[in-house]
């Protein structure tokens, strides 16, 4: 049975998975080097290592991500929506509804039972609703992205926060850490407002359905919590797999489509 | 009389001892997050350069973002007033101090008696401030030190148009990909952030003299493109470093009030 | 075509030039409520104005606050470097509230930048109503612009003149119309990119030039063969000012998809409705530019504009939509949003994109947009009870 | 939109809310307790007015004698026609049309709730208005859109031609909620007959669109009390106009926010006629028994606001200037325009009258008044021409004796931000120092209200004013 991949380099991290009849063989991550190019061999070298594959054993591979159009091995490149729709579904086959966040961008989408995306909006506004803005507000508070989005539930009255601007609400947050403001409200109040970015462009295509967030800020906890208290809706984990891989998954699975129609190399 | 003067800003902490107008020692040092204890550090190291205790200083003036957090200072002011108080100390021909921080840029104006006249801040967006240049020399994984440098070597004239710190770090990210040289991307990078500085300062109306001054002053990339900017040449602050100008104006200010308390 | 091109990439091109260089004035305008017909009567060249070319904002900026749409900005940055030096003329409209303070930027930049102001700076008040007194008002306004264009130009604007003027750029308008056509057939044989470089050129080329160069190029377009629709999906642009071929170019660059049509203010949107070459010319010019109604800031006209909209996504057999916005313009983007809400409930897929205008694109962001809307469009196929497309 | 958010019905929750804070002046000591526990994050603004005096409560009781109007127009019979400040609601009052004001239901908003109206802005958003329009119509839009408000029946707007973000803002709740619509449009000039005969034609469609909508032809004789009670009105806001200009005032900072207000909700009411007849009253004798306008008891610093003020919680931002001793002289919003007051001997041929004495002069002097109503007077024109923004703000800082001017607005005002910059560098050329606050004037999310104060502070200390 053949072999896919996926390989989904990102602004921040770059993700690669190998499947084989629908399941993961083999997944790694890594952080993004400067050159896309750079980060997808270095991912994708590190997946065939734990599996102990080559790239010829794959008989199709589909890049996406932000880099997608660097990377040199890949068959094909897919835009990390239609990705991250095919990703959702197979970590959570009752999904009708995606929220993607990665560290540039956030997209939210509605798929259907095949995991095609239908209508789907994305942040262009700025880049406070992006995964970027949780890692500089971390670094201003000195505390890792895990911890990060564990301070939502120990805050008893989150701050509020300018959620239109990553560097100033930086100015706002430093305010706040001189005088004195708890650091479990700063962080609360960061989570928030990155929530309530993501809640406008959520409402923007009516979800309905079960609900599945992919992407690296899936992670930050405090910012699902309170993004399910603003949507009123439950927002469903994904067991299968880490939900940041969803948008590699995604790839790889429609890699598998491919092969299956034959249009191996 | 000794006095002094202590800015902590968003990035960096400093501190001036002067004696009757003349600086005793300087001192920098990296913000922390909290602003008590920078202040305590920098001045520290300052008094210690100087050979002085806290006690020989008469009067200490805060300014800068942390300036309401410094334990020791017997009064505060603010930056834009230091910033042009030590520039036109050093320069009195100066009638505009554009001063690029960490977290702002400003553009002040001054009088023929180095009173402020008119001043502004930039606009809502970070990235007309040596923020930006911190997070692309991130992303480019350079030195900041370095960047006016590099830049220098620019042979390919590059443009970085988003007007977002985040954004343009993507811009900048792509630039790389297409296999852009570090070096036109630094000057490129240089360019906008001068040009966004430029429109701050036309738009109180520019003035010769011009000064730079905070730390962005000593990226020669940034002066030599503002320059060109604001279609004027600025003028160097002798033998002071840019960074500690605002320093330099509250302990100015510490000298002045020192004065009045005690004639 | 390359006449086209240049004429729509370069803000000062070879026709323009060549018109200023034989001695006769220039003059610029902002906005689609501009009668071109009335300079054109009075041997002016009127040029829309545009804000291509620029690698900067440090003048825009300067004026405009912060929150401002960038076309203006771009207008006034290109102002203040000198961009327009070819101009004898400027009519600022108030289309948008950044558009109009386009007067007094530009006017206050002219007190800091010597000569960039030209001598002929004229604020033409377009009401935002088209019924009764606004029509009336609006006529007015015309009388006024023909007075002072005849004060300062020392010219004669002649019914007769505005007439031939008409009938001048109806032609032009006639072939618009043709190139729609074939725009609209199942085998397009035009890419939208070069279909909107010719209608973005004729913004500002001399008319008489422009019809020339339209209708040689149409003539060579109905005898090709080849299809640039063959499998792939058809496009519709709608929103904000455009006059950005990249923003075609990256639509098209995958090659899964052609532009068959676009409502913008730069595009064939007047197509259709010619002026009438008889009677009162003002009458005319007005019941056409102010009645037009296409345009937002005419305001609590959407379901007319919806309609339109509906109309020429059937004619054109679009699949789907791309409904763009410049950042600060709150007219396009709440409108957009009432197109998508109306038009995907009728099953047509839509994007909708905020972005900057032309040269501060971000290229990046957008290419992933559109990619993926396309994929979306390729798995959906035909919209299901969509709207059946007319069979030309 | 949080869910439990939802579950209130908005003008019922202010009305309420406002209703609470009235009625704690009358009460016992214990209801009074009660109440703040009721109303908590209302405290601090309640108190605000409270401590205003008679003045403070009767605006208190007026306010939410305005949602209640909204909650019971149906039940009455009576139609709901969303509004915007700038046209004036006397004419609905003459036509017994409900007006829901959405500038002014929104800045209530923001002051009344600790969660300013961020809920409802960010829900207009998602409905598809962009989030970079004006913040004013969005926090109440946002619940009418949501259904949270008592349903409207009609739009009128009157800013076409002079802003359009609130223009479009109407534009777009008519064409979501699929209403009836009518947009008054003012030309870029003002003063000249040929505008003037405009304001006319425009304002007599406008009558007939309401008469169609409403059902009830316009009577005269009803207009003719309204205009009359008008006229009162403006010679009382003029009485508290010239007790701004003695130094020091004795009118406190936030009086002038209860003319403004006062005149947006209930403009040839006779509640509003009360309002100010109270607000002269105490003011005169303050005058009398030299008591001065700011807490502070010194006056430092006199101010023109030339734009509008800064409303968020707890009313920080008048607080402030009583506390510092800076004198509030007024906003745009804070003038009417009328001839024969002071400030429009400057500003010829931009001021309306009042004549009652025949139909026709009626319809024509509350045209002409419409068209002089704030921003859509001042700001309509290039701001460096006759009458216009400059030259009204000069005029008002002279006669009001200013020391500096500062502007406050909202980013989604893209009118001012358009102009703002030249504008601001006149007026200094003028030597006044100028401040521009880099806020949103009702979402402090944009900017803290810490971070605007420490700016305030700056520029007074900078610029050598305290
Ligand atoms: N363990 C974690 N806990 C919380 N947030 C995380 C964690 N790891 C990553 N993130 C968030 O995810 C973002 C990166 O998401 P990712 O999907 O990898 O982005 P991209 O695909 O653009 O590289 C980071 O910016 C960070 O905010
Ligand atoms: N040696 C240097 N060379 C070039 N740039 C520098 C150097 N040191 C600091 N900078 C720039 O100066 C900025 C900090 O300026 P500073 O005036 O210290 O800020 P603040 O007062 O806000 O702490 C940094 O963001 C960086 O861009
Ligand atoms: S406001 Fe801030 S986050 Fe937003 S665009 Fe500007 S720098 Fe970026
Ligand atoms: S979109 Fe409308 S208002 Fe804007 S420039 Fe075009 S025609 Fe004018
Ligand atoms: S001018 Fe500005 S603040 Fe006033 S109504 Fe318009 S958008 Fe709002």
């Amino acid at each position: 049975m053949p072999f896919v991949a996926g390989c989904d380099v990102g602004s921040l991290t770059s993700k690669a998975v190998i499947m084989k009849n629908g399941k993961i063989v083999a997944d790694a991550i890594i952080k993004s080097r400067a050159r896309p190019g750079d980060s997808a061999e270095e991912v994708m070298g590190e997946v065939l290592g734990r599996a102990n594959l080559t790239q010829k054993d794959m008989v199709y591979c589909i890049g996406t991500g932000y880099g997608r159009d660097k990377i040199s091995f890949v068959d094909e490149s897919v835009s990390e929506i239609s990705c991250h729709g095919k990703g959702a579904r197979w970590l959570l086959p009752s999904v009708e509804t995606v929220i993607d966040i990665g560290g540039q961008d956030c997209k939210t989408m509605k798929i259907d039972a095949d995991g095609n995306v239908g209508r789907f909006a994305a942040n262009d506004k700025c880049a406070s609703g992006t995964g970027r803005f949780l890692e500089v507000m971390a670094r201003v508070l000195h505390v890792g992205m895990d911890e990060l989005g564990k301070l939502t539930a120990r805050s008893r009255s989150p701050i509020t926060l300018a959620s239109t601007c990553t560097v100033w609400a930086q100015a706002d947050v430093i305010k706040y850490i001189n005088s004195g403001v708890p650091i479990e409200d700063i962080g609360a109040g960061i989570n928030t407002a990155m929530a309530a970015r993501v809640a406008i462009l959520v409402n923007a295509v009516k979800p309905s359905g079960d609900i599945l967030m992919t992407g690296g800020v899936a992670k930050n906890i405090g910012v699902v919590s309170t993004l399910e208290k603003l949507l009123g809706m439950k927002i469903k984990k994904a067991r299968k797999a880490d939900p940041q891989m969803a948008g590699a998954i995604g790839a790889a699975l429609l890699a598998a489509h491919k092969a299956d129609t034959g249009e191996r190399r | 009389m000794i006095v002094a003067g202590c800015d902590i800003g968003s990035l960096t902490a400093k501190a001036v001892i002067m004696e009757n107008l003349n600086i005793l020692s300087t001192a920098v040092a990296r913000a922390g997050t909290r602003p008590a204890d920078s202040a305590a550090n920098v001045m520290e190291k300052a008094l210690k350069r100087a050979g002085l205790r806290m006690n020989d200083i008469s009067h200490i003036v805060g300014t800068g973002y942390g300036r309401e957090q410094i334990p020791f200072v017997s009064s505060v002011a603010s930056e834009i007033s230091c910033h042009a108080k030590g520039a036109w100390h050093v320069m009195p021909s100066v009638r505009m101090v554009i001063d690029i921080g960490g977290q702002d840029a400003k553009a002040t104006r001054l009088d023929a008696d180095g009173n402020v006249a008119r001043y502004i801040y930039n606009d809502k967006c970070a990235s007309g401030t040596g923020r930006f240049l911190e997070v692309m020399a991130e992303a480019l994984e350079i030195p900041l030190e370095e960047m006016g440098g590099v830049g220098a070597r620019s042979t390919e004239k590059l443009s970085i148009s988003n007007q977002c710190v985040i954004f343009a770090e993507t811009e900048v990210v792509s630039l790389v990909n297409e296999g852009k040289e570090t070096a036109d991307i630094i000057n490129a990078l240089h360019h906008a952030l001068a040009k966004r500085v430029s429109a701050l300062a036309r738009s109180i109306e520019v003035e010769q003299d011009v000064v730079m001054t905070g730390g962005v002053a000593k990226n020669s990339g940034v002066f030599g493109a503002l320059s060109q900017a604001l279609g004027i040449g600025m003028k160097a602050l002798n033998g002071v470093d840019p960074q500690i100008v605002g320093a330099m104006g509250a302990a100015l200010f510490a000298a002045e009030n020192a004065g009045k308390e005690n004639p | 075509m390359d006449v086209f091109y240049e004429a729509a990439t370069r803000v000062d091109c070879r026709p323009i030039m060549e018109w200023k260089n034989s001695g006769r004035p220039v003059v610029g305008y902002t906005c689609s409520y501009t009668p071109a017909e009335i300079f054109y009567a009075a041997g002016i060249l009127p040029v829309r104005l545009r804000g291509i070319e620029t690698d900067g904002m440090e003048v825009g900026d300067t004026y405009f606050g912060p929150f401002i749409c960038s076309f203006p900005k771009c207008i006034l940055q290109l102002a203040g470097k000198g961009k327009f030096s070819f101009l004898d003329g400027a009519i600022i409209t108030p289309g948008c509230d950044g558009m109009r303070r386009l007067d007094e930027c530009w006017r206050k930049a002219g007190e800091d930048y010597e000569g960039i102001v030209p001598d002929y700076f004229y604020y033409f008040d377009v009401p935002h109503k088209s019924e009764n007194h606004g029509m009336d008002w609006y006529l007015e306004e015309l009388r006024l612009l023909v007075k002072s264009i005849e004060d300062h130009f020392h010219v004669e604007i002649t019914d007769e003149k505005l007439l031939n003027a008409i009938a001048v750029f109806n032609k032009g308008r006639r072939l618009l119309r043709e190139l729609e056509d074939l725009r609209s057939k199942d085998d397009v044989v035009v890419s939208g990119t070069d279909a909107f470089a010719a209608a973005v050129a004729g913004t500002v080329m001399p008319r008489e030039e422009y019809t020339r160069y339209l209708e040689g190029w149409l003539s060579d377009l109905k005898e090709r063969k080849a299809s640039f629709s063959d499998g792939k999906k058809r496009i519709m642009v709608v929103g904000s000012v455009s006059d950005e071929i990249d923003l075609f170019e990256l639509i098209e660059a995958r090659k899964t998809a052609v532009v068959v049509a676009e409502n913008l203010c730069f595009g064939i949107r007047y197509e259709g409705n010619e002026i009438p070459e008889t009677g009162d010319p003002m009458a005319s010019l007005a019941a056409h530019y102010l009645g037009g109604s296409v345009c937002p800031r005419m305001f609590g006209k959407y379901k007319e504009r919806l309609q339109m909209l509906k109309e020429r996504i059937l004619r054109s057999g679009a699949d789907g939509l791309i409904m763009q916005n410049i950042r600060f313009c709150d007219l396009h983007g709440a409108e957009n949003a009432l197109f998508e809400r109306d038009l995907e409930a009728l099953g047509i897929p839509c994007l909708r994109v905020e972005r900057e205008y032309g040269p501060h694109i971000d290229a990046g962001r957008m290419r992933l947009r559109i990619g993926a809307f396309l994929e979306r469009l390729s798995v959906a196929g035909k919209p299901a009870g969509g709207v059946q497309r007319r069979t030309a | 939109m949080r869910p439990e958010i939802r579950e209130y019905n908005y003008d019922w929750m202010m009305a309420g809310t406002l209703n609470a804070a009235g009625a704690l002046a009358n009460g016992t000591k214990k209801e009074t307790e009660m109440t703040w526990r009721y109303i908590p994050y209302f405290s601090g603004v309640a108190r605000a007015f409270i401590n205003a005096g008679p003045p403070g409560i009767a605006f208190l009781e007026l306010g939410a004698r305005y949602y209640q109007n909204i909650l019971n127009a149906h039940r009455d019979g009576k139609k709901i026609a969303a509004t915007t400040f700038c046209n004036t609601p006397s004419i609905l009052y003459a036509m017994g049309v409900v007006p829901a004001t959405f500038e002014v239901l929104t800045a209530i908003g923001a002051l009344v709730w600790k969660r300013g109206m961020f809920d409802y802005m960010d829900y207009c958003c998602e409905t598809g208005m962009p989030e970079t329009s004006c913040s004013s119509q969005r926090g109440a839009l946002g619940a009418v859109l949501a259904g949270l408000s008592e349903k409207i029946d009609f739009i009128v707007c009157d800013t076409p031609g002079v802003c359009d973000t609130n223009a479009n803002a109407f534009a777009f709740a008519s064409a979501y909620m699929d209403k009836p619509f009518y947009q008054l449009n003012y030309p870029s000039v003002l003063g000249d007959e040929r505008s003037q005969k405009y304001h006319i034609d425009d304002y007599k469609e406008m009558i007939r669109f309401i008469e169609e909508q409403s059902g009830k032809k316009l009577d005269y004789d009803q207009l003719g009390t309204v205009l009359a009670e008008v006229d009162k009105q403006d010679a009382l806001t003029a009485d508290m106009e010239d007790m701004l200009m003695l130094t020091p005032t004795p009118v406190p900072p936030i009086y002038t926010i209860m003319i403004y207000a006062g005149r947006f909700c209930f403009s040839g009411h006779p509640e509003y006629t009360r309002l100010l007849e109270i607000m002269v009253d105490t003011t005169r004798k303050r005058a009398a028994a030299g008591v001065p306008g700011l807490s502070a008891g010194e006056e430092k610093l006199r101010v023109v606001m030339c734009y509008i003020d800064h409303y968020t919680v707890d009313m920080n931002f008048y607080h402030y200037f009583e506390e510092r001793g800076i004198a509030h002289t007024g906003s745009i919003l804070t003038r009417n325009f009328r001839d024969g007051n002071k400030y429009v001997a400057d500003l010829p041929g931009t001021s309306y009258s009042i004549d009652t004495s025949s139909p026709d002069a009626m319809l024509d002097s509350i045209a002409q008044m419409n068209a002089r109503m704030p921003m859509v007077r001042s700001i309509r024109g290039p701001y460096d021409k006759q009458g216009m923004w400059l030259e009204e703000t000069l005029a008002c800082a002279k006669l009001y004796q200013a020391d500096c001017i500062i502007y406050n607005g909202t980013p989604g005002c893209r009118n001012t931000w358009g102009m703002l910059k030249p504008f601001a560098r006149d007026l200094e050329k003028h030597g006044y120092p100028v401040h521009i606050m880099n806020d949103d004037g009702f979402d402090d999310r944009v900017e803290s209200w810490d971070a605007t104060r420490e700016r305030l502070d700056e520029f007074f200390n900078v610029r050598g004013l305290l």
